[in-house]
C-alpha cells in the first residue's frame, strides 16, 4: 500500500543483493536508524536504559547469535546460557588483567574467545543430530556453569565467589560501574548490536549463509554438492558463539554490572534466548529482534499491569508470566512456526500487492 | 578390607538405586517418544506438577487459592480436611490423566506432522507453562511430601555390612523402597508395552502410523494413553524424589538428569533406558567420589552425565542398543 | 500549397542524431534490457561505439550503400543497434515481423532484396534457411543468441558479436569509408523501410526518408514535451512503425532512454520495475488489462473491496477532471487525494504505471469506460490517429482535451482535409516516399500536391477542432436524402455498452436507420440473475420486456449522441430489434475475427429489415442455425419491433 | 558386450548417429558393493567418456542410484577403483568429489526448500567461492566480487534452462516439473565435468520430459559436458544416449550403444520384460 516499485530498479548485481534492495525498506531502515542514534540517546533515563534499552539491545545480539546456529544452520543449540557465561568471564578477566586497554577490544575479544570455545563444543555436531545434539549441547551448558563456579581463578577467588566489572571507560566516557550515565551505556551496547547485526546479515546473504543454510535444509545433499559439513558446522558454532559471547560480555559489564554465574546464565538463560528467536523467527535477523523486544516487554508489561495496576504480589505476576511465555511458544508454534518475522512478510506481501489480494 | 573399597561399594550401591530412578524417569520419556515421536521435555516438570499436586491434595489446599485472593481479596487457603495418601494419589492420577487429554486435545492434536525438533521446542514451552501453573495452583513455597514411606537409616543392612565388612553402610531406607517400586514398575511398563492390547497397539504406532491407523488404532487414544502413564511414572518420580528432598522446583530437574540416560540409551529403546540409567546413576556417583569430590572441588554430578553422554555419542552416534545408520539419498 | 518545410540546421540523419547524442549526453542511460536480472544498460556514448563497431563490420561484409538489411526478433537493443548501424553504412534497415511465417518473410526479404539479415535466435535462423533458395539477393545472416546455433554451418552465418569484433578490428581499413558514407546522408536520403502487414493483398514496402523519421520525431516529441530523462519499454513489435518513431525516432530525438524487457513471461515484472513514463499500448491491452485488475479484485477481502469501488465511483467522478487540472470542489480533491494513498497509487504502482506521464493508444476505438478508468486513477491516457505512410502521426491530443470519442487536433506540421465522401485526407513533413517497387499504389494513396487518403472516413468537430474517425472510408454510404451513412461508427457506440454484443445498422439508401443488436449473454445474464429472473435460453432472455427497455434506453443514448454531430445525427437508430440468435462466425454472419458481414446477414434476414422498414410492430421469422457439433437446425421466434426516440435534426444537406 | 572393446580403442570414438566423443575421463573398475549382508553391486566395470551421454538403465532395485553414488563418493564400495581422470581416486568425501568437479541431481528432489531459486542455484557455486570469513562478514573486497562473478555465472545458467520468471521465488512454491529444472540449474552452475542425473524425467508429463531431453542434449553440446544418466524410460534413454550400462540384480548384464543394448538378449529378458511397469 505504501510501496511505489515503479522505476525502482536495479542495474548492478551490487544494487540487486543490497540488504534492502527496496527503496521503500531502505528508508524505513534508515529512520529507525536515525532514531536510535540521534534521538533517543537524549531522551533516555537510568530507568528505561536498564529496564528496556539494555536488555533489549544485548539479548538482540544474543539472539541473532543463536539463530545464527539454530535459524540459519539448524543445529539446535541449549548451551547460550553457558555461552554467554564464557563472554562474561572472560570479559571480566580481561578487564582486570588489562585495565587501560578500551572496553571496545574487551569485548570483542570476549567474543573470539567464546567463539574458540563455541567452536570446541561444535565438534560433536558431526556426528550427532537433531535434539541429540541439543541434549548434547545442554553438556556445554552445565560444564561452563560449573567451571565458573568451582574454578577460583575465573573469579578471581573473590570470596562471594561472584565477578563484579570494575570501572572502565572508552574515550574517557565512564560505560562499566556504578557510576555511568544512561546514553552512554545505551550508545556502547548499540554500536554492538549495530555492528552484529550488520555482520550477520553480509554472512547470512552471502556464500557462508548459503552453506549453512544448504546444511539446514538438507545437510546430504548440501555435503554432495561439495559443502564440508564440518567446517559449516564449525563456522555456525564459532559465529554464534562469538555474538553470544559479545552479548554475554555486555550482560554482565554493562547491564548487571555483578553478576553470579549460576543464576545469571543459567539453563534458564538458554531457553529465554531459544524462546526469542522461536518467536521472532527462525532463519530471519529482524525476527531475532522482534524476539528479543517481545521477551523483554512481556515482563515489564505484566509487572507493570499486575503488580502497579492490579496491586498482585510479584511471585503470582511471575508465575503468571510462566504460564503465558509457556503458552505463546506453543500458539506460535501452532499458529506460525515461522514467528513474527513472517507475520511481518505476509503483511508487507499484502502492502506491496495491495490492493490486490494476490 | 580396606575402607576405601568399601565406600566405593556403597557409592556403587547408592549410584544403582538413584540409576533405577534416572531410568524411571527416562522410561517416561521413551514411552512418550516411540509412540508419537515426541521428546517430552516437561517429563521433569510433570514430576513435580503431580507432587505439588499430590500434597495440595493430601494438604487440602485451595487451588489458585493465591490467585483467587489477589484478585478478589479473600483469604481462602484450606478447605480444612486431609485426605488420606492412597485416596489422594488415585485423585492426582486422575488430574494427570485430564493433564494428558488436554495437552493431546489442545497441543500436539494441532503439530501432528510437523518436525521432531518443533515438537521438542513445543514440550519446552509446555514446561513452562505447567510449572507456571503448578506454582499458581499450590503456591511455589517447598513443601514436605509424606506419604508414609519409611525415612532414615537401613539399620539391617548397616548392622550386616558392620559385620561382614567391618564398616557399616549407609543407605536410606526410602531409596531402597524408590528402587524396588521403579524396578517393579520398570518391569509392568514393560510388561505392558509387550503383553497388553494397548500396549501391542501404542508399538504397532511407534512403527508405523499408517498401519497402525489401517488396523484400526484410534492414534488420538494410544497418544493420550501414553501421555497418561508419563504422567504416572511422573507421579511415581514425584513421590520417591519429593519425599526425598521436598517438593520444589529442583525436582523438575530429574528430566536433565534423564535425558543423558536417553541419549546413552537411544530414545525408543525400553531396555536402553534401563540399562542408561543404572550406567549414568553409578557413573555419576563413582565419578563425584573417586575424581570430582578429591579432585574437581565436587558437585560435578550436574554434567557429568552429559559429558559421558556426548563423548560416547560421538563414537557411537546410534546409541547403546541402535543399530547401525545406513543415510539414503 | 505549402512545401514540407526542411531543415538546413541540425542533424540531417538517424546516424547523425546518434552522434549529437553520444557528445551531448555521453553518459546518460540510452538503452536497457533486462537480462541476467539485472537492467543492462548502454550509455550513448556506449552505445555510439556499439553500433559503430556493427557497421564497421557490414561494410567488412561487403554491405554497399543502398542495400537493405532485414531485422527480425524481439525488441533488443543490439537489434535496434542493428538497423542505426545498417544507416551509418548507407543501407536501409527493414524490421520484420518476429511472428511472421517463412512465406511473409520470403516474400517481403525477396521483395527488398534483402542481402543481409540480422536475427535474434535460432527460430528465426531456421525460417530464413527454410526459404534461402528462394532469395537470390541475400547472403548473410547474423545472429544475436547463438544457442543451439553451434552445429550450423557458419559459412553464410556469423554471431553478432563476431562481426563487431570483425568490424573493431578493421576499424582502420573501413572508419574512412564509413565516416563518407554517413556525411552523404541527408533528409531526402532514406531512413527506413517499413511493411504495412496488408489485410489485402501482399504488404506494401513503405518507404520513409530521413525527414520523415527526424520530423515527426521533433514535432511530436515537442507536441508532449518529451524529455531526455524519459523512460519507455519497447515491448512492440520492432516492424511496426510506432516502435520504430518511439524507440529510435523520438529515442534518437531527445535521448531518452529505451528499455527492453526480459522475454514474454516477464513482461509485466520488467513494466513494473521500469515504471516507464511514456507509454503506448493498442486499446485490447488495456482492455485485458482493465479485466484481469477487476478479475483480481474479485477474490480481495470484504473491506478491501469496499474501498476499491468507493474510490473507484468518486475516481470516475472526478479523476478526469482533477487531471485535466479543471476546477474541482476542495472536499472531492481531498477524498481523491486519500484515493491517491489508498487505492489509486498502489494500483497504478502494482500496473507499472506510476509513473507515465504520457500515455498513448490507437488503432481501433477504445471504449469509454475503459478509457476513462485508466483517465480517472490519473494516467494522462491519450488518443492518436495515425498511420505508417505519415510516419505514425497525423493527429493526438494535447494534455487538457483528452476525450474518448475523439482522435484529437493535427499535430504539428500537419494539414487535414476532407473529402465529399468523408475520407481524410492529410499533408505533413512525416509523408512516405513512397511504396518500394509499387508506383501504382503509391499514386493512388499519394497525389502530386502530397495529400495522402487514409482510407478512412471522418470529419472535424466544430470548435473543438478535434478530428473524430466515424468509419473506413469504404463502408461509408450514403442515405436516400444523401446524408453521411456510417454504421461501423453508430455500431461501437452501441457496443461500448456491456449489454450489447453486437450491432448492426442499416440504412444505406434508405430514409432512416435500423438495428439489430445482440445482447451480452455474461452481462445481461448477470443482472438477470441479480435480479432474480429466470431464463433458459439466450432467446428468451433476449425477449424480456425489461430486457428491451434497457437496450432501447442504450439505444437512445446513443441517438442523442450521434445527434450531436450534425454531419452524422442521419445516423440515428429508428427502430430496432433484438435477434432471437447471436451472430456466429459458424454461420458465416460473422468473420472469424468477429467482423461483421453486412451482405450476408442483410439476405439472411431479410424479412426481419423489411419488417424494420414496414413499420409493423413485431415480426415472426424461422432462421438457421449451426450447432457446435457442426447439425444444422432452426429456430422460430417472434420478434418484438420497437421504435427509439430520435433527436430532431435541420434536413440541412437534403435540402441542398 | 561386444562394444567393451571400444575402451581399448584410441583416444576418440565414434557413436552410431556419427558424434565422435572423447577419451575415457571416469572409469569403474570391479565395483563391489555391500550393505550389510546383501550386495547392492556386483563386482561391476563401465567407463565415461568424455563429451558423451552416458545412461545406466535397469529396473527397479538393479543397483543405478547405488551406482551413482559411489561416483559421487556417498557410498564407499568394499571392493574396486573408481579411476578419475588417469588417476585412481583415493577415498574421499562426497564434498571433496564435488570439488573434483562432480555434481548431481537426485532421485526424489534434494533442493533446499528454505531458499529462493536464485539462491539454491548460487550453492551450485559454493565450491568455487573461496573468501574468507572477515571478508564476507564486512561484505568487502573478494567477498564481494566473488558474489558477483558468481552470481553471473548463475544467471546464465538460469538464463539457459529459461527459468528467469521464477528466479526469487521460493523453490517451495514451485511445481514439481520446475523444482527439477532448478535442480538441473543448480547441478549446472557448478561447470562440472561430469554431470550426473538421477532419473531426470521420473514423474514428468510427456511435454516436461520433452523439454528435460532437449535441455539435456543443449546442455551436453553447448557445454560439452559430460553426461551420466540413471533413466527408467527406455525411449528417452535410446534418444538421449550415446552408450548404455544395463544393470540387473546389481550385475553389469549390457554395455554398448542403444542399439547394441536393445537387441542384447539377454538386456531384453531382465530389462524391457519390465519395462512397461
Amino acid at each position: 500500500m505504501f510501496y511505489r516499485e515503479a522505476g525502482d530498479f536495479s542495474t548492478t548485481y551490487a544494487e540487486d543483493q543490497q540488504t534492502f534492495p527496496i527503496k521503500f525498506d531502505r528508508y524505513r531502515y534508515y529512520v529507525v536508524l536515525f532514531v536510535a542514534i540521534f534521538v533517543i540517546p537524549f531522551m533516555v533515563n537510568d530507568y528505561w536504559v536498564n529496564s528496556l534499552f539494555l536488555p533489549f539491545l544485548i539479548y538482540a545480539i544474543a539472539a541473532i547469535g543463536l539463530n545464527i546456529l539454530v535459524g540459519y544452520c539448524g543445529q539446535v543449540s541449549l548451551g547460550t546460557g553457558g555461552f554467554m557465561a564464557v563472554g562474561a568471564y572472560a570479559c571480566y578477566k580481561l578487564m582486570t588483567a588489562m585495565p587501560d586497554v578500551s572496553m571496545f577490544i574487551h569485548i570483542l575479544l570476549a567474543g573470539v574467545i567464546t567463539a574458540a570455545v563455541g567452536a570446541l563444543f561444535g565438534l560433536p555436531s558431526l556426528r550427532i543430530k537433531g535434539f541429540y545434539l541439543a541434549v548434547a549441547t545442554l553438556a556445554a551448558q552445565f560444564f561452563l556453569v560449573w567451571l565458573f563456579n568451582r574454578v577460583p581463578w575465573f573469579y578471581n577467588y573473590s570470596a562471594s565467589g561472584q565477578i563484579s566489572a570494575p570501572e572502565r571507560d572508552t574515550f574517557g566516557i565512564l560505560i562499566t560501574g556504578p557510576n555511568t550515565e544512561a546514553w552512554a551505556t545505551y550508545m556502547f551496547c548499540l554500536i554492538f548490536t549495530v555492528f552484529s547485526a550488520l555482520v550477520a546479515r553480509n554472512l547470512t546473504r552471502g556464500s557462508v549463509g548459503r552453506k549453512w543454510m544448504a546444511i539446514r535444509d538438507m545437510d546430504i545433499a548440501a555435503e554432495i554438492i561439495g559443502v564440508n559439513p564440518l567446517r559449516a558446522k564449525l563456522t555456525a558454532f564459532a559465529v554464534s558463539s562469538f555474538f553470544i559471547g559479545i552479548s554475554g560480555a555486555l550482560f554482565f559489564s554493562i547491564y548487571l554490572g555483578a553478576v553470579e554465574v549460576g543464576e545469571a546464565f543459567g539453563i534458564q538463560k538458554s531457553f529465554l534466548v531459544l524462546f526469542m528467536i522461536i518467536i521472532g523467527g527462525l532463519g530471519s535477523i529482524f525476527g531475532s529482534f522482534a524476539g528479543a523486544a517481545f521477551l523483554v516487554l512481556l515482563p515489564v508489561l505484566l509487572k507493570i499491569v499486575g503488580v502497579d495496576w492490579l496491586g498482585w504480589p510479584t511471585d503470582i505476576v511471575a508465575h503468571l508470566q510462566l504460564v503465558i511465555v509457556g503458552g505463546l511458544i506453543i500458539i506460535f508454534l501452532i499458529a506460525e512456526p515461522h514467528g513474527l518475522a513472517q507475520l511481518w512478510r505476509v503483511a508487507k506481501e499484502k502492502l506491496r500487492l495491495w490492493p490486490f489480494p494476490h | 578390607m580396606p575402607e576405601q573399597l568399601a565406600f566405593t561399594i556403597e557409592v556403587f550401591m547408592n549410584g544403582l538405586m538413584a540409576g533405577v530412578l534416572y531410568a524411571l524417569v527416562a522410561l517416561g520419556f521413551v514411552l512418550i517418544y516411540k509412540a508419537s515421536g515426541i521428546f517430552n521435555y516437561a517429563q521433569g516438570v510433570m514430576a513435580l506438577f503431580a507432587a505439588l499436586t499430590l500434597v495440595g491434595i493430601m494438604e487440602g489446599q485451595v487451588p489458585f487459592s493465591h490467585l483467587i485472593n489477589a484478585i478478589l481479596g479473600t483469604e481462602v487457603h484450606h478447605f480444612g480436611w486431609h485426605v488420606p495418601a492412597f485416596l489422594a494419589i488415585v485423585l492426582t492420577m486422575v488430574v494427570m490423566i485430564v493433564l494428558a487429554y488436554c495437552v493431546q486435545r489442545f497441543v500436539f492434536r494441532y503439530l501432528v506432522g510437523q518436525e521432531p525438533i518443533i515438537l521438542f521446542m513445543a514440550t519446552i514451552g509446555l514446561a513452562y507453562f505447567l510449572e507456571g501453573v503448578g506454582d499458581l495452583m499450590w503456591g511455589s513455597e517447598i513443601k514436605t511430601l509424606d506419604v508414609g514411606l519409611p525415612q532414615g537409616i537401613n539399620v539391617w543392612i548397616d548392622e550386616f555390612t558392620f559385620e561382614a565388612t567391618g564398616y557399616g553402610f549407609f543407605i536410606d531406607n526410602l531409596d531402597i523402597v524408590a528402587s524396588i517400586v521403579a524396578a517393579i514398575l520398570v518391569i509392568g511398563l514393560v510388561m505392558f508395552a509387550q503383553y497388553t492390547k494397548q500396549g501391542r497397539a501404542m508399538r504397532a504406532v511407534a512403527d508405523d502410523h499408517q498401519a497402525a491407523l489401517s488396523v484400526g488404532v484410534s492414534l488420538n487414544f494410544i497418544w493420550i494413553l501414553v501421555w497418561s502413564l508419563a504422567g504416572f511414572v511422573a507421579l511415581v518420580a514425584g513421590i520417591m524424589w519429593g519425599a526425598k528432598s521436598g517438593v520444589q522446583f529442583s525436582l523438575s530437574l530429574i528430566a536433565l538428569k534423564a535425558l543423558p540416560v536417553l541419549m546413552l540409551g537411544g530414545f525408543t529403546s525400553i531396555p536402553g533406558a534401563i540399562v542408561g540409567g543404572l550406567i549414568i546413576g553409578v557413573g555419576e556417583k563413582l565419578f563425584e567420589f573417586l575424581i570430582g569430590a578429591p579432585f574437581l572441588g565436587g558437585a560435578t554430578e550436574n554434567w557429568f552425565a552429559y559429558m559421558l553422554a556426548l563423548v560416547f555419542l560421538v563414537f557411537r552416534p546410534q546409541g547403546l542398543f541402535g543399530e547401525k545408520i545406513i543415510e539414503r539419498v | 500549397m505549402a512545401k514540407p518545410l526542411t531543415r538546413a540546421d541540425g542533424p540531417q540523419s538517424v546516424p547523425a542524431l546518434l552522434h549529437r547524442n553520444a557528445s551531448e549526453f555521453a553518459n546518460a542511460p540510452a538503452y536497457r534490457e533486462k537480462e541476467y536480472g539485472i537492467w543492462q544498460s548502454w550509455t550513448w556514448s556506449q552505445t555510439r561505439d556499439e553500433v559503430e563497431a556493427l557497421a564497421l563490420g557490414f561494410l567488412e561484409l561487403g554491405l554497399d550503400e543502398g542495400d537493405f538489411v532485414a531485422v527480425i526478433g524481439r525488441n533488443r537493443p543490439y537489434l535496434y543497434w542493428a538497423m542505426m548501424a545498417a544507416q551509418m553504412a548507407g543501407a536501409i534497415p527493414v524490421p520484420l515481423y518476429q511472428d511472421a511465417n517463412a512465406e511473409e518473410m520470403a516474400y517481403v526479404m525477396g521483395h527488398c532484396g534483402a542481402r543481409i539479415a540480422v536475427v535474434g535466435d535460432q527460430e528465426q535462423v531456421d525460417k530464413i534457411i527454410e526459404v534461402q533458395a528462394q532469395l537470390p539477393d541475400f547472403e548473410r545472416m547474423i545472429y544475436l543468441d547463438p544457442r543451439g546455433l553451434r552445429k550450423y554451418d557458419h559459412s553464410k552465418l556469423d554471431q553478432y558479436s563476431a562481426v563487431q569484433e570483425l568490424g573493431r578490428a578493421n576499424r582502420e581499413k573501413h572508419i574512412a569509408e564509413l565516416e563518407a558514407r554517413q556525411a552523404k546522408l541527408n533528409y531526402d536520403s532514406t531512413g527506413v523501410m517499413l511493411y504495412t502487414s496488408g489485410t489485402t493483398g501482399k504488404p506494401k514496402g513503405v518507404v520513409l526518408s530521413n525527414r520523415n523519421v527526424i520530423e515527426t520525431a521533433k514535432s511530436s516529441s515537442e507536441f508532449d514535451n518529451l524529455k531526455r530523462n524519459d523512460e519507455i519499454l519497447a515491448y512492440l513489435p520492432m516492424a511496426w512503425v510506432g516502435d520504430f518513431i518511439f524507440s529510435v525516432g523520438q529515442a534518437l530525438w531527445t535521448g531518452f532512454c529505451t528499455n527492453c524487457p526480459e522475454n514474454a513471461d516477464t513482461m509485466h515484472v520488467d513494466l513494473r520495475e521500469i515504471g516507464p513514463t511514456y507509454y503506448f499500448a493498442p486499446p485490447r491491452v488495456f482492455e485485458t488489462q482493465l479485466t484481469s485488475v477487476m478479475i483480481r479484485m474479485e477474490d480481495a477481502s470484504r473491506f478491501k473491496k469496499w474501498l476499491f469501488d468507493t474510490f473507484m465511483a468518486h475516481a470516475r467522478k472526478v479523476g478526469p477532471a482533477v487531471l485535466d487540472g479543471k476546477k474541482v470542489s476542495f472536499m472531492d480533491r481531498a477524498k481523491y487525494a486519500l484515493g491517491e494513498l489508498m487505492i489509486y497509487g498502489p494500483l497504478k504502482n502494482t500496473l507499472g504505471f506510476s509513473r507515465v506521464r504520457v500515455g498513448y493508444t490507437a488503432g481501433e476505438a477504445i471504449g469509454p469506460e475503459i478509457f476513462d478508468f485508466y483517465r480517472s486513477l490519473g494516467i494522462n491516457l491519450k488518443q492518436l490517429y495515425g498511420q505508417t505512410e505519415a510516419t505514425v502521426f497525423i493527429t493526438a491530443q494535447p494534455d487538457g482535451e483528452v476525450r474518448s470519442d475523439t482522435v484529437g487536433v493535427t499535430c504539428p506540421g500537419v494539414e487535414l482535409k476532407i473529402a465529399d465522401n468523408g475520407e481524410v485526407f492529410y499533408r505533413s513533413p512525416g509523408v512516405f516516399v513512397e511504396y518500394y517497387k509499387n508506383p501504382e499504389s503509391t499514386a493512388d494513396t499519394k497525389d502530386a500536391e502530397g495529400w495522402v487518403a487514409t482510407g478512412d472516413a471522418g470529419f472535424i468537430e466544430e470548435g473543438s477542432g478535434h478530428l473524430r474517425i466515424i468509419d473506413r472510408a469504404k463502408d461509408v454510404g450514403q442515405m436516400a436524402d444523401g446524408r453521411l451513412f456510417a454504421p461501423k461508427y453508430v455500431e461501437n457506440k452501441l457496443k461500448f455498452f456491456p449489454n450489447i454484443l453486437e450491432a448492426v445498422v442499416f440504412g444505406n439508401q434508405r430514409n432512416e436507420c435500423t438495428a439489430f443488436i445482440n445482447i451480452d449473454l455474461t452481462a445481461v445474464g448477470n443482472w438477470a440473475e441479480r435480479n432474480n429472473i429466470g431464463y433458459a435460453s439466450y432467446q428468451e432472455l433476449a425477449r424480456h420486456p425489461q430486457v428491451m427497455d434497457t437496450i432501447q434506453s442504450h439505444v437512445e443514448e446513443v441517438n442523442r449522441s450521434v445527434a450531436e454531430d450534425e454531419m452524422l445525427s442521419g445516423c440515428q437508430v429508428h427502430r430496432f430489434v433484438v435477434l432471437h440468435k447471436e451472430l456466429d462466425a459458424d454461420d458465416g454472419e460473422l468473420t472469424r475475427t468477429r467482423k461483421v458481414r453486412r451482405k450476408i446477414i442483410e439476405e439472411k434476414y431479410a424479412d426481419i429489415i423489411t419488417a424494420l422498414y414496414d413499420g409493423s410492430k413485431q415480426v415472426s421469422t424461422e432462421t438457421e442455425v449451426t450447432y457446435e457439433d457442426g447439425r444444422k437446425g432452426s429456430i422460430k421466434a417472434t420478434l418484438e419491433i420497437r421504435d427509439a426516440a430520435v433527436q430532431p435534426t435541420s434536413h440541412k444537406m437534403a435540402a441542398e | 558386450m561386444e562394444r567393451d572393446s571400444v575402451k581399448d580403442q584410441a583416444d576418440s570414438y565414434v557413436t552410431e548417429d556419427g558424434r565422435t566423443i572423447g577419451p575415457t575421463v571416469m572409469e569403474m573398475k570391479n565395483i563391489t558393493l555391500r550393505f550389510g549382508g546383501v550386495e547392492a553391486i556386483k563386482d561391476i566395470s563401465f567407463d565415461i567418456r568424455e563429451g558423451e551421454i552416458r545412461a545406466i538403465i535397469g529396473p527397479n532395485g538393479a543397483g543405478k542410484s547405488s551406482m551413482l553414488n559411489v561416483i559421487s563418493g556417498f557410498y564407499v564400495p568394499q571392493e574396486g577403483e573408481v579411476w578419475y581422470k588417469g588417476a585412481q581416486r583415493p577415498p574421499m568425501k562426497p564434498y571433496q568429489v564435488a570439488q573434483q568437479g562432480i555434481a548431481r541431481t537426485f532421485q526424489n528432489i534434494a533442493l533446499f526448500e528454505g531458499m529462493s531459486v536464485l539462491d539454491n542455484v548460487m550453492t551450485g557455486r559454493l565450491t568455487q567461492m573461496k573468501s574468507g570469513l572477515l571478508a564476507q562478514s564486512l561484505w568487502k573486497g573478494k567477498a564481494e566480487r566473488e558474489e558477483v562473478e558468481n552470481r553471473e555465472i548463475a544467471e546464465k545458467v538460469i538464463d539457459f534452462l529459461e527459468i528467469q520468471a521464477i528466479r526469487k521465488t521460493p523453490v517451495a512454491r514451485l511445481p514439481y516439473g520446475l523444482k527439477k529444472r532448478v535442480e538441473l540449474a543448480r547441478a549446472l552452475a557448478a561447470e562440472p565435468t561430469i554431470l550426473l542425473l538421477d532419473e531426470p524425467m521420473a514423474g514428468m508429463n510427456v511435454e516436461e520430459k520433452e523439454d528435460m531431453s532437449r535441455f539435456i542434449l543443449d546442455v551436453n553440446d553447448e557445454f560439452g559436458t559430460t553426461i551420466a544418466l540413471i533413466e527408467h524410460d527406455m525411449g528417452v534413454v535410446m534418444d538421449l544416449s550415446d552408450r548404455v550400462v544395463v544393470m540387473d540384480y546389481g550385475r553389469k548384464i549390457g554395455d554398448g550403444s542403444p542399439h547394441d543394448v536393445r537387441n542384447n538378449q539377454e538386456v531384453i529378458d531382465a530389462y524391457l520384460g519390465v519395462a512397461h511397469d
